[in-house]
C-alpha cells in the first residue's frame, strides 16, 4: 500500500478508525461529546473525499469516480442522520457511544461495499452494514417495537445473506475467480450454473433494496426502528445497494433473463408498493410502503440498464434519499419524544411547527414525483430511460402507479394542513439548531436538484460511463 | 425601444420573489397584503406595457416567425431541456389575463380571506408564476414543469382555505389533473425520444419536435396523451366532474383563477402544443373532439339549470363556455380560432367576475343557496346591476364580450363541420335558460329569507365596474385583441411557420 | 479433484435448502431458526471450497473463513438478541412478534 | 477410496442435518448438526482445504454450537415437552420451496450446458493442493482490509450483543 | 348623413347610459327631460337625413368583428326600408316617452325604466339600420335584452319576472335559427354584409336559400310572435303599458317583419319559403284573432291582436306584397300604440285594473281617452278609410294577386279574420266604454300628458291611408314609389283595379258587419246576458282563452321534460354516473391495495416465505430459460 493509495482510502480509515475512537472516547468520558465526535470524522471523510479527487486501486477495493461519488453520498447522508439522532436519541433516552460509533461503522462498511473490486469485498461490505443496522434498529431498547423490528431484520438479512453468498459462491464456482473485472470480461454465453449464482446474489441484493417478493421486512423495520435509523436505512443501504448492483449486473448484461427478471421485480415492486401505501394509517409505514414503491421505479431504471438507466438509477436513488432524510427526519422532529405516528395525528402539524411540516411537505411531493422537487426529475429520468429502451408497458405502469402514490401522498399533506388539529394541542418545542440543519440540508438539496439537476446529471453520466 | 428577452424571465419569476418576500411577513397581514398587492400590481403594469410595446416587437423580428419575445438558454443539457420561453400575440393575451385576474383575485380576497392571509398570498403569487410559466413555454419539459407547479398552490388554495367538502374536491382536482399530466409526460418524453432518434438531436423545443415526422398510430397514441391532459383541465365532458366540486368549495379567488386561468391552459395548450405536434392525429380525433365539445355544452347547461347552489352552477356553465372554446380549436380554421382565443380571454373576465361576485354574496350571506335569495335588485341594487350584466354577458349578448368569442367560433366553425356548428346554437339558449333562471331567483322576485345585506363597498365597486368596462369594452372594441392574436393564428392554421 | 464438482453442488445445495426450509419451517423456535442459518452457511462454504478444489486458487477458501467469521460474529449478536427478546417477552416463537403488520 | 468415503460423509452429513432440523429438543439438534457439520469438515479435508477444515471443527462445531447450548441452557429451553414442533402444515410449504428451488438447482448443475462448459473450460485437471503458508500470504497480503472490515464487525458484534444483553435500567416495559 | 345616423344611433344610447349610471344621482326631472330629449333629438336627426336623403348610403362608424375574412364593422345601411321605419321608430318611441312621463310619475324606479327605454331604442335603431347581419344581431338580442327586462320592470311579483324570462327565452329559440342563418350565410358568400348577400341570390343553391329562409322564418316568429313561438307576448303584457305599447306592439315585434322583407331579395326566390312565411303569417294572424275574441284582460286582448296584425304583415312578405307588409307595419305602429297608450290610460285611471268586465259606461267619464282610442279601433278593424283600412287592404290584395289553391284559401282565411278582428275590437270598446257602470271603478285623474299623447297618434291612424291610397285611385301611393326602388319591393303583382275595388268592398262589409255584431251583443238590452254569459266561461271559451292550450303543451312537451331532465342527468349522470363510477374506481383500488398490504403479516415467517419464495421462482425461471 503506497502513500498515493493510503491518501485515496483515508475517507473509508477516517471513518472506521472513527468508530473506534468514538468507542473508546465512550468508555473514557461516557456522555461526553460523542455525536459531534463523530459528525466530525463523517465531515472530515466527506470533505477529504471531495477535496481529494484520488484514485487508487487495491485489491478487493478500487477508489474510483464511481466509488467517490456514493463515498460522498453515503457521508452526506451519514451526516444528516447523526444530526437528527443527536436530538431525537436525547429525548428517547438512547444514551451511550453504541449508537454513533455503529453508525460511523455503517458508512465504513457501505463505503467499502461501494469501492469493492471483487465479491468478497463487496459482500463483507454489505453485510458488515447490514450488520451494523442490526444493532441500529433494535438500539431503542425500552421500546417494544424496536426488539420486533430487530429481529424481524436480523432474520431476514440472514437469510439473505446466506443466499447472497451462495450465489457468490456458485459464481466462484462456475469462473474460478472473484474479480467483478474478470467476471465482466468473460461474457461468452454464460453457463447456467454462473447464471444461477447471478440470481441468487440478485435475490440477495433484492432484500436490501425491498424489493417484492423480498420486501416484507420494509414496514415494520421502518415503523419499528427510531426514525433516524429508519431514515439512513432507508437512504444510505439502499444507495449502497445500488452502487452494489450496478457492479453486479455487467456480469449479466449480455443474459437476456436478467432483463426480464428485473422487469418482473420492478413491475411487482411498483404495484404492490403503491398499493400497499394506500391502505396505511401510520405514517411510517406509509413511508416503508412508499420507499418499497420508489424501489420499484430504481428498478424500472435498471431495467432500461443499456439505455442510460444507470445514471437514472443514480440519480433517482440521490433524489430519494434526500427526500427520505427530509421525510423520516420530519417524522422523527415532529414526533417529539411521542409515539406519534398516525397520520391522524399530524392534523394542522404543519402550523404548529412550520419547518418541519415544510419539510415533510416537501419531501412527499418529491416522492410524488410532483415538479419542481427532484423526485419530478428522477422520474423524469427513469421514464426517459425506460421509454428509451422501449419499455412503454412498463412505464404506463409506472405513471399510473405514480397517480395512485399521488392520493396517498396527499393524505399526509392534507393532514397536516388542511385538517383541522382540534383537541390535539402540544406546547411548540423550536426546531433545535441541529435538527434545523438536518432538516434544511435535504430540503434544499430536493429543490435544488428539482430546478438545475444538471450538474448532478452531468457528473453521474461521467462516473456511470 | 429595447427588446430584451430577460424581459419574459422576469414576466415569469417576479411574482415567485414577491412569495419570497411575502413569507418572511406570512404572519403579518398588514404588510403581506401591500406586498402582494405592488407585485400582482407591477406584474400587471408589465404584461400592459408589453401590450403597448407589442406592434414595435413584432417589427423587431426575433429568432422564430410569429414571436415578439423569445428567451433561450441552456438547461438541463442531460436531458436536451431547455429554458424557452417565447411570447406571441396569443400568449401576450394570455399574460394579460393572468395577470388581471390575479389582481382580481387578490382584490376578492383582500377582506375574505382572514386567517393565514400571508401564506394565502404567497401561494397566489407562487401559481401566479406557474401560469405564466405555462403560458410563456415553449420547451415541452419546460411547459410540463410549470404545468403542474401550478396545481400545488391550488391544491393547497382549496384545501386550507375552501369550505364544504373542500379536501374531497382539492384532491379530486389533483388527481385528475395529475392523471392526464402523467400521460402526457410519457408522451413528451417519447416524442423528444422519436426526434431525437430522427434527427440526432436531443430537445424539447416545441419548435424542433414539430419538424418530426411520425408514423400514424404512433401520433395517434402521443396526441392523445396530450389530448387527455388538456381535455381534463378544459375540462371535457365526461371529465369534467373535478370541476364543480373544486369551484364550488375554493375559496373565491380560487374560483376565479381556475375559472379564468386554469382551464385555460387546457385549452392554450392543446392549440399551442398539441395540433401543431400531432396534425394528422388531431384531424382523425377532430370528431371525437367535437362530440364531447357539443355533448358538453348541452349536457352542462341542462345540469346547469338544475343547480341549487349559485356557484355551482356557475361552475358548469364555465363547462358549457369553454365547449365553445373547444369546437373553434377542433374547427382549426383562422376565425374559429380566433374566436377560440378571444372567447378565452372573455370566459376568464366574465366567469371571473360572476365568482367573484358570488363570492361577495357569500361573504355577506354566509349562504350561496339560490333559493336563500330573491329581489336583491331592491337590497343591494348595485350588486344586482353588476351581476345581471355579467349574467348577460355570459349569456353571449352582442355588445359584450362572449358574444365575440361564441359568434367567430361559430362562424368559422360552420365553415367546417355546419353540424357541430349548428348544434353548438342550441347551447346558447339553453345557456339563457340556466343563466336567466340564475338571475330571476336571485335579482329579481321577492326576498324569500331575511339576510342581513350590505350593498358593494368602494373597493368592490372599483373592481366590478372595471370588469365591467373590459366587458363593454372587449364585447364592442375587440379589434385591438383580434389584431394582436392574427399573426399568431395565421401561422398556427397555416402549418410550419 | 476426489468426486465431480457437480457431486459437491448438490450436496450443497441440498444442505443448503433443507436449511432454509428448516429455516421457514421452525417459525415457533428462534433457536432453530439459527441453527438451520448455521446450516445453509455451511453449504456455501462447501461450495466455496468445492470451488477452490476445483479452480487451484485460494479464494474460495479464504471466502469461507470470512464467512465463518461473520457467522461468529452474527450468530453472537443473534443469540444476544434472542435473550434480549426472550427477557422482554418470556418467548422464543416468532410467530408472537407481530405486533407491526399491514 | 477418497470418493467411497466422501459419498459416506456426505450421506452422514445430510441425514445429521436432517435430523438436526426435525429434531424437537433443541440440545439434541445442536449435537446431531455438530455430527454434520464434522462430516462436512472431513470432506473439506479431502478437498485439499485443511485450514477450513480445522476452523470448521474450532469454530463451528466448537465454539459456535457451544454458544448455542450455552443459551439454551441460560433460558432454560431444553424442554422438549414444552418445545413446539413445526406442524406437518408448517412443513409442507416450507419443503415444497425448498424442494422446487433444490430440483431447479440440480438441474443446472447436471444442465448439458453447464457440463459443456465445464468439459470447454481449461480446467486444471490435478489442482494442486494449495499449502497453509500460501493461503495465508493470501489472506494477508491480498485481503488485508477485509480482515481488518471482518475485525471490525466482529468488534461491534461484541458491542452489539453488550449493549443487547444489558439489563435495561427501567426494568420491562410492555 | 354620417353624423346624422351616428346621433341617431348615439343619442339613445348615451340618454340610456346617462339615466342607467347617473340615474340615482340625477333629479327626475332632469333625467326625464333627458330621456325624452335625445329621443326626439334622434328624430331630429332622422327628418333631416330625411330631408338630405338622396340614394341609399353605407356608412362605416367602426370596426367590430375583424378576424381573417369575416368582417363586421360597425356600418350602417339607410335606404327607403331603413329611413321609414327610423322615423316612425323615433317618432311613435318618442310619443311614448312623453306619455311614460305622466304614466311613471310615482314609480321611483324611473331610471331604470328611463335607461332600458332609451337603450331599447338604440337597439331597435340599430337593428333597423345595421349594415350586417352581425350588427343586426346586435340590435336584435339588444331589443330582447330590453324586453325582458321591461317585461319583468316590477320585479317582485314573481308572474312580471318569469314572464320576461318566458319572452327572453322564446324570442331566443328564433335567434338561434337566426344565429345558424347568419354563419350559414357567410359560410357560402364569405361575408355577412347584408348588401352584399342579397346580390348573391342566384349564386347559391335553391335547397340551400329554401333552409336559410326556414331558418329566417323561425328568426322571424321568435321575434314578432308568430306560431309556434308566439306564447310570449300574451305574457309580455305583464310590463309597464307604454312598454307594451313601444316594444310589443309598434316597433320590437315587427323586426321579425322587417328582417324578412330585408332579406327577400336573397330568400324570396325560393317558392317553399314564400309559401312557408304566407302560411305563418296567415295561420297566426286567424289563430290570434280567435284567442283576442274571448279575452277578458284589456292587455292580453291588444296582445293577441298584435300578433294577428303582425301575422297580417308576414303574410304580405310572404306573398310579395312588401311595400304592404311595410305599410301595415308603419300604420299598425300608429294605432296600436294608440290603443295600447289608450289602455294604459284607462288603466292607470282605474288603479291598475285591466279586466274589461269590471269596466263600462267609462265613454264620458274618459271623453279625451274614448275619442282617441276610438280611433285605433277604428283602424285596428279595418273600418273603411282608416289607415288600417288601406293598409291590410293592400297586403289582401298581394294575396289575392297569387292566385291558387294555398293562396285562395289564405285569402279566404284573412277575410274571416278581419272579420273576427273587428268584432273583437268593437267588443272591447263596447265593453270598457259603453253600457252601465255597475262593476266599474271609479276613474281617478290622469295626468295630461298621457292624453295629450294620443292625439297625433289618432290623427296619424286615421289619416294613415294618405301614406299610400291605393292605385285605383289614379296616382302612385307615396310609400309605392318611396319603397320601389329597393331590390324586392319593385315589381309588386298588382290585382286589377277592379278586383281590388271588390276585395276592399268585401273588407268594408266584413269589418261593418263585426261592428254590428258586436254592437248587438254588448251594447243594451242584452249586454248584461252577455257579459254574464262570458264571465262564467261558456264551454269553448277556455280553449281560446288560453290561447289554444300552447302554454300547456309547451309544458308537456318541452318544459316538464326539461326539467327532468336535467335533474336527472345532475343525479343520476353526473353524481350517480360518472362521480360514482370514479369513487367506486378509487375505493376498487383501496380495496386492491388492501391485498399487498394484507399479506405482510407481521409475523417473520411470512417475509422469510417471501424471500425464499424469490428463490424458488428466480430459479424455475432459469432453469425454464436455459434448459428450454
Amino acid at each position: 500500500m503506497t502513500k498515493a493509495d493510503l491518501m485515496a482510502f483515508m475517507p473509508l480509515i477516517i471513518l472506521a478508525g472513527g468508530s473506534v475512537v468514538v468507542l473508546l472516547a465512550g468508555a473514557v468520558r461516557p456522555g461526553g461529546w460523542l455525536y459531534e465526535l463523530a459528525l466530525a470524522f463523517v465531515a472530515a471523510a466527506l470533505v477529504w473525499t471531495i477535496a481529494l479527487p484520488a484514485t487508487a486501486a487495491m485489491p478487493g477495493l478500487a477508489v474510483t469516480p464511481f466509488s467517490r461519488f456514493f463515498a460522498v453520498f453515503l457521508d452526506g447522508t451519514g451526516l444528516v442522520a447523526l444530526l437528527l439522532a443527536s436530538g431525537y436519541n436525547k429525548r428517547r433516552g438512547i444514551v451511550g457511544e453504541e449508537y454513533p460509533a455503529t453508525l460511523l461503522f455503517a458508512l465504513a462498511g457501505m463505503g467499502a461495499a461501494c469501492a469493492a473490486s471483487d465479491l468478497l469485498m463487496l459482500f463483507l461490505g454489505l453485510e458488515a452494514f447490514t450488520f451494523a443496522f442490526y444493532i441500529l434498529v433494535a438500539v431503542e431498547r425500552d421500546s417494544v417495537r424496536g426488539g420486533e423490528a430487530g429481529l424481524k431484520y436480523l432474520l431476514n438479512g440472514t437469510l439473505s445473506a446466506a443466499i447472497l453468498a451462495m450465489g457468490i459462491a456458485l459464481v466462484y464456482c462456475s469462473r474460478g475467480t472473484l474479480k467483478l473485472a474478470e467476471l465482466a470480461l468473460q461474457a461468452a454465453p454464460p453457463e447456467p450454473l454462473f447464471l444461477a449464482g447471478v440470481c441468487l446474489v440478485l435475490v440477495g441484493l433484492a432484500f436490501k433494496l425491498s424489493w417484492v417478493p423480498a420486501h416484507l421486512w420494509t414496514p415494520d423495520v421502518y415503523q419499528g426502528a427510531p426514525a433516524p435509523v429508519t431514515a439512513l436505512l432507508s437512504t444510505a443501504s439502499k444507495g449502497a445497494s445500488v452502487a452494489a448492483l450496478l457492479l453486479v449486473l455487467p456480469l449479466a448484461a449480455v443474459w437476456r433473463g436478467g432483463h426480464d427478471i428485473l422487469w418482473g421485480l420492478a413491475l411487482a415492486t411498483l404495484v404492490c408498493g403503491n398499493m400497499a401505501a394506500l391502505v396505511q394509517s401510520s405514517i411510517k409505514r406509509l413511508l416503508a410502503w412508499s420507499s418499497v414503491a420508489q424501489m420499484g421505479y430504481v428498478a424500472l431504471a435498471f431495467v432500461a440498464l443499456p439505455a442510460g438507466g444507470a445514471r437514472a438509477a443514480l440519480f433517482y436513488i440521490v433524489a430519494y434519499a434526500a427526500a427520505g432524510l427530509a421525510s423520516f427526519g420530519a417524522v422523527a422532529v415532529l414526533a417529539d419524544g411521542t409515539d406519534r405516528d398516525a397520520i391522524e395525528q399530524y392534523r394542522g402539524l404543519g402550523y404548529r411547527n412550520p419547518l418541519a411540516g415544510a419539510a415533510l411537505a416537501v419531501a412527499l411531493f418529491s416522492l410524488a414525483g410532483i415538479p419542481p422537487a427532484a423526485g419530478f426529475m428522477a422520474k423524469f429520468a427513469v421514464f426517459s430511460a425506460a421509454l428509451r429502451a422501449g419499455e412503454t408497458a412498463l412505464a404506463v405502469v409506472g405513471v399510473l402507479s405514480a397517480l395512485v402514490a399521488v392520493f396517498f401522498y396527499l393524505r399526509v399533506v392534507v393532514a397536516l394542513y388542511m385538517r383541522p388539529a382540534d383537541g390535539m394541542e402540544a406546547a411548540v418545542r423550536p426546531l433545535s439548531i441541529s435538527e434545523g440543519v438536518a432538516l434544511a440540508i435535504p430540503t434544499a438539496a430536493i429543490l435544488f436538484l428539482g430546478l438545475y439537476p444538471s450538474p448532478l446529471l452531468d457528473l453521474l453520466i461521467r462516473i456511470s460511463r | 425601444m429595447m427588446a430584451d428577452p430577460h424581459l419574459l424571465t422576469i414576466l415569469v419569476f417576479f411574482p415567485l420573489a414577491g412569495c419570497l418576500l411575502v413569507l418572511p411577513v406570512w404572519k403579518r397581514p398588514a404588510a403581506a397584503r401591500p406586498l402582494a398587492l405592488g407585485v400582482m400590481t407591477g406584474e400587471l403594469l408589465l404584461a400592459l406595457w408589453l401590450y403597448a410595446s407589442w406592434q414595435g416587437l413584432a417589427a423587431l423580428k426575433p429568432i422564430l416567425p410569429g414571436y415578439l419575445l423569445v428567451e433561450d438558454a441552456p438547461w438541463i443539457g442531460a436531458f436536451g431541456i431547455r429554458y424557452t420561453l417565447g411570447l406571441d400575440g396569443i400568449s401576450l393575451l394570455m399574460v394579460m389575463l393572468t395577470a388581471f385576474s390575479f389582481c382580481v383575485a387578490l382584490a376578492v380576497s383582500w377582506r375574505a380571506i382572514g386567517e393565514k392571509v400571508g401564506l394565502f398570498l404567497a401561494l397566489l403569487l407562487a401559481m401566479e408564476t406557474g401560469i405564466m410559466g405555462v403560458f410563456l413555454a415553449l420547451d415541452l419539459a419546460l411547459f410540463y414543469l410549470f404545468w403542474e407547479v401550478m396545481l400545488i398552490p391550488m391544491f393547497f388554495l382549496i384545501g386550507i382555505w375552501g369550505h364544504g367538502r373542500h379536501i374531497y374536491s382539492t384532491v379530486k382536482f389533483f388527481l385528475f389533473t395529475m392523471f392526464g399530466s402523467l400521460l402526457m409526460l410519457l408522451a413528451i418524453i417519447a416524442l423528444h425520444l422519436l426526434h431525437a432518434q430522427q434527427s440526432g438531436v436531443a430537445t424539447f423545443g416545441l419548435h424542433q419536435l414539430i419538424a418530426t415526422r411520425l408514423p400514424a398510430g404512433t401520433q395517434l397514441w402521443l396526441f392523445g396523451a396530450f389530448f387527455l391532459a388538456f381535455a381534463i383541465k378544459f375540462p371535457l365532458f365526461p371529465l369534467h366532474t373535478w370541476l364543480p366540486d373544486a369551484h364550488t368549495d375554493a375559496p373565491t379567488a380560487g374560483s376565479v383563477i381556475l375559472a379564468g386561468l386554469l382551464l385555460k391552459t387546457g385549452s392554450y395548450g392543446l392549440l399551442r402544443f398539441g395540433y401543431p405536434l400531432f396534425p394528422q392525429a388531431a384531424q382523425t380525433l377532430t370528431p371525437l373532439f367535437y362530440t364531447l365539445a357539443i355533448a358538453g355544452i348541452i349536457y352542462a347547461s341542462l345540469v346547469a339549470f338544475a343547480q341549487e347552489d349559485m356557484k355551482r352552477l356557475i361552475a358548469y356553465s364555465s363547462i358549457g363556455h369553454m365547449g365553445y372554446v373547444a369546437i373553434g380549436i377542433a374547427a382549426w380554421q383562422p376565425v374559429a380560432l380566433s374566436g377560440s382565443i378571444i372567447q378565452m380571454a372573455n370566459h376568464g373576465v366574465t366567469t371571473g367576475a360572476l365568482f367573484a361576485m358570488v363570492g361577495m354574496l357569500d361573504e355577506r350571506a354566509h349562504t350561496r343557496e339560490i333559493g336563500a335569495f330573491g329581489g336583491l335588485w331592491g337590497k343591494i341594487p348595485l350588486w344586482s346591476f353588476f351581476f345581471l350584466l355579467f349574467s348577460m354577458a355570459s349569456v353571449g349578448l352582442p355588445g359584450l364580450n362572449n358574444f365575440v368569442g361564441e359568434f367567430l367560433v361559430l362562424s368559422g366553425t360552420f365553415t367546417k363541420s355546419p353540424l357541430a356548428a349548428g348544434l353548438a346554437f342550441t347551447g346558447i339558449v339553453l345557456t339563457l335558460v340556466y343563466t336567466v333562471r340564475l338571475v330571476q331567483e336571485v335579482v329579481f322576485q321577492t326576498e324569500r329569507k331575511p339576510l342581513p345585506l350590505a350593498d358593494l363597498d368602494r373597493r368592490e365597486i372599483c373592481l366590478l365596474a372595471l370588469l365591467a368596462l373590459l366587458v363593454i369594452l372587449m364585447g364592442v372594441h375587440p379589434a385591438p385583441l383580434l389584431d394582436l392574436i392574427h399573426g399568431p393564428v395565421k401561422i398556427l392554421v397555416g402549418g410550419a411557420p | 479433484m476426489i468426486v465431480p464438482l457437480e457431486h459437491i453442488l448438490i450436496l450443497a445445495g441440498l444442505l443448503f435448502f433443507l436449511g432454509m426450509g428448516g429455516m421457514l419451517a421452525w417459525r415457533a423456535n428462534l433457536i432453530m431458526m439459527l441453527v438451520c442459518i448455521e446450516v445453509m452457511l455451511n453449504a456455501v462454504m462447501l461450495v466455496f471450497v468445492g470451488g477452490s478444489a476445483r479452480w487451484g486458487t485460494a479464494d474460495g477458501q479464504l471466502f469461507a473463513i470470512f464467512i465463518m467469521a461473520l457467522t461468529s460474529a452474527e450468530v453472537s449478536l443473534a443469540l444476544a438478541m434472542v435473550v434480549y427478546l426472550h427477557r422482554r417477552r418470556k418467548t422464543i416463537d416468532t410467530d408472537r412478534f407481530s405486533e407491526m403488520k399491514g | 477410496m477418497e470418493q467411497i468415503i466422501f459419498y459416506i460423509l456426505a450421506g452422514v452429513a445430510v441425514i445429521g442435518t436432517i435430523l438436526a432440523i426435525t429434531e424437537k429438543h433443541p440440545v439434541h439438534a445442536i449435537l446431531y448438526l455438530v455430527t454434520s457439520l464434522f462430516s462436512i469438515a472431513v470432506i473439506f479435508y479431502l478437498l485439499t482445504a485443511p485450514l477450513v477444515a480445522a476452523f470448521e471443527v474450532i469454530l463451528y462445531a466448537g465454539a459456535i454450537m457451544v454458544l448455542f447450548l450455552f443459551v439454551i441452557m441460560m433460558l432454560d429451553l431444553g424442554h422438549p415437552e414444552k418445545g413446539i414442533a413445526p406442524q406437518w402444515r408448517q412443513w409442507l410449504p416450507a419443503l415444497a420451496l425448498a424442494g422446487v428451488s433444490i430440483a431447479s438447482l440440480a438441474a443446472v448443475i447436471v444442465s448439458r450446458h453447464a457440463s459443456a462448459a465445464a468439459a470447454a473450460a481449461p480446467a486444471p485437471a490435478p489442482a494442486p493442493a494449495l499449502p497453509i503458508r500460501e493461503v495465508a500470504r493470501h489472506l494477508f497480503q491480498d485481503h488485508g482490509l477485509a480482515v481488518e472490515l471482518v475485525s471490525l464487525q466482529l468488534l461491534f458484534a461484541l458491542v452489539g450483543a453488550l449493549y443487547l444483553g444489558k439489563q435495561s435500567k427501567g426494568g420491562e416495559t410492555k | 348623413m354620417n353624423i346624422y345616423l351616428a346621433l341617431i344611433l348615439l343619442l339613445p344610447l348615451l340618454g340610456g347610459l346617462c339615466n342607467a349610471l347617473l340615474g340615482r344621482l340625477l333629479p327626475r326631472r332632469v333625467g326625464v327631460i333627458v330621456a325624452c330629449g335625445v329621443i326626439w333629438g334622434a328624430f331630429a336627426c332622422a327628418v333631416l337625413a330625411f330631408v338630405g336623403f338622396t340614394g341609399p348610403v353605407r356608412v362605416e362608424l367602426g370596426s367590430w368583428l375583424a378576424a381573417f375574412s369575416f368582417q363586421a364593422p360597425i356600418a350602417l345601411y339607410l335606404d327607403q326600408l331603413s329611413l321609414g321605419l327610423t322615423l316612425m321608430i323615433t317618432f311613435v318611441c318618442g310619443l311614448i316617452h312623453l306619455y311614460s312621463v305622466g304614466y311613471m310619475q310615482d314609480d321611483p324606479a324611473w331610471a331604470r325604466y328611463f335607461a332600458l327605454l332609451n337603450i331599447f331604442v338604440f337597439a331597435m335603431l340599430t337593428l333597423v339600420l345595421a349594415e350586417n347581419l352581425p350588427l343586426l344581431y346586435l340590435g336584435w338580442e339588444g331589443v330582447g335584452f330590453c324586453s325582458y327586462a321591461l317585461i319583468g320592470f316590477w320585479y317582485t311579483e314573481e308572474k312580471n319576472a318569469t314572464a320576461g324570462r318566458k319572452a327572453f327565452i322564446t324570442t331566443r329559440i328564433g335567434d338561434t335559427a337566426f344565429g345558424i342563418a347568419i354563419v350559414w350565410m357567410y359560410q357560402l358568400s364569405g361575408s355577412v354584409s347584408i348588401t352584399h348577400l342579397n346580390s348573391m341570390g342566384a349564386l347559391i343553391p335553391a335547397a340551400v336559400v329554401t333552409t336559410l329562409g326556414l331558418l329566417l322564418l323561425a328568426g322571424a316568429a321568435g321575434k314578432s310572435a308568430q306560431l309556434p313561438l308566439s306564447v310570449w307576448l300574451p305574457d309580455a303584457m305583464a310590463g309597464p303599458t307604454p312598454v307594451s305599447a313601444q316594444i310589443h306592439a309598434a316597433t320590437m315585434v315587427t323586426a321579425g317583419v322587417y328582417l324578412l322583407a330585408r332579406m327577400f331579395p336573397l330568400i324570396g326566390s325560393s317558392e317553399t319559403v314564400r309559401a312557408a312565411i304566407a302560411l305563418t303569417g296567415g295561420i297566426t294572424a286567424f289563430y290570434a284573432a280567435t284567442c283576442a275574441c274571448c279575452q277578458r284582460d284589456l292587455k292580453r286582448i291588444l296582445a293577441y291582436s298584435t300578433i294577428s296584425q303582425i301575422g297580417y304583415m308576414v303574410l304580405g312578405v310572404g306573398v310579395g306584397a312588401l311595400p304592404g307588409a311595410t305599410f301595415h307595419l308603419l300604420t299598425h305602429a300608429f294605432f296600436k300604440a294608440l290603443l295600447f297608450l289608450g289602455a294604459g290610460c284607462v288603466i292607470t285611471a282605474l288603479h291598475h285594473q285591466q279586466d274589461i268586465f269590471r269596466m263600462g259606461g267609462l265613454r264620458t267619464k274618459l271623453a279625451a281617452v274614448y275619442w282617441p282610442f276610438l280611433a285605433g279601433a277604428l283602424c285596428l278593424a279595418g273600418f273603411p278609410l282608416t289607415g288600417g283600412f288601406f293598409s291590410k287592404d293592400a297586403i289582401l290584395g298581394g294575396v289575392a294577386a297569387q292566385g291558387g289553391a294555398l293562396y285562395g284559401g289564405l285569402l279566404l282565411l284573412g277575410l274571416f279574420t278581419a272579420l273576427l278582428t273587428s268584432f273583437y275590437t268593437f267588443r272591447m270598446v263596447f265593453v270598457v266604454f259603453h253600457g252601465e257602470q255597475e262593476h266599474s271603478l271609479s276613474p281617478g285623474p290622469l295626468p295630461q300628458i298621457m292624453t295629450l299623447t294620443l292625439v297625433p297618434l289618432a290623427l296619424l291612424g286615421l289619416c294613415g291611408g294618405l301614406l299610400n291610397l291605393p292605385a285605383y285611385l289614379g296616382y302612385e301611393g307615396v310609400l309605392d314609389g318611396f319603397l320601389g326602388s329597393i331590390p324586392g319591393f319593385g315589381g309588386v303583382e298588382q290585382a286589377s283595379h277592379a278586383d281590388e275595388i271588390a276585395l276592399q268592398i268585401v273588407a268594408a262589409t266584413l269589418s261593418l258587419a263585426g261592428l254590428g255584431l258586436a254592437w248587438s251583443r254588448y251594447t243594451g238590452s242584452r249586454r248584461a246576458d252577455a257579459l254574464a254569459r262570458e264571465a262564467t266561461g261558456p264551454s269553448g271559451a277556455g280553449f281560446l282563452l288560453n290561447g289554444w292550450y300552447l302554454d300547456n303543451l309547451y309544458w308537456a312537451l318541452v318544459i316538464n321534460p326539461f326539467n327532468h331532465l336535467a335533474r336527472f342527468l345532475w343525479k343520476r349522470w353526473d353524481e350517480a354516473g360518472i362521480d360514482g363510477t370514479l369513487d367506486g374506481l378509487a375505493r376498487l383500488t383501496a380495496r386492491l391495495g388492501g391485498l399487498p398490504a394484507a399479506w405482510s403479516t407481521g409475523r417473520v415467517a411470512t417475509s422469510l416465505f417471501g424471500l425464499a419464495s424469490g428463490v424458488a421462482i428466480i430459479l424455475v425461471y432459469l432453469v425454464w430459460v436455459t434448459l428450454s
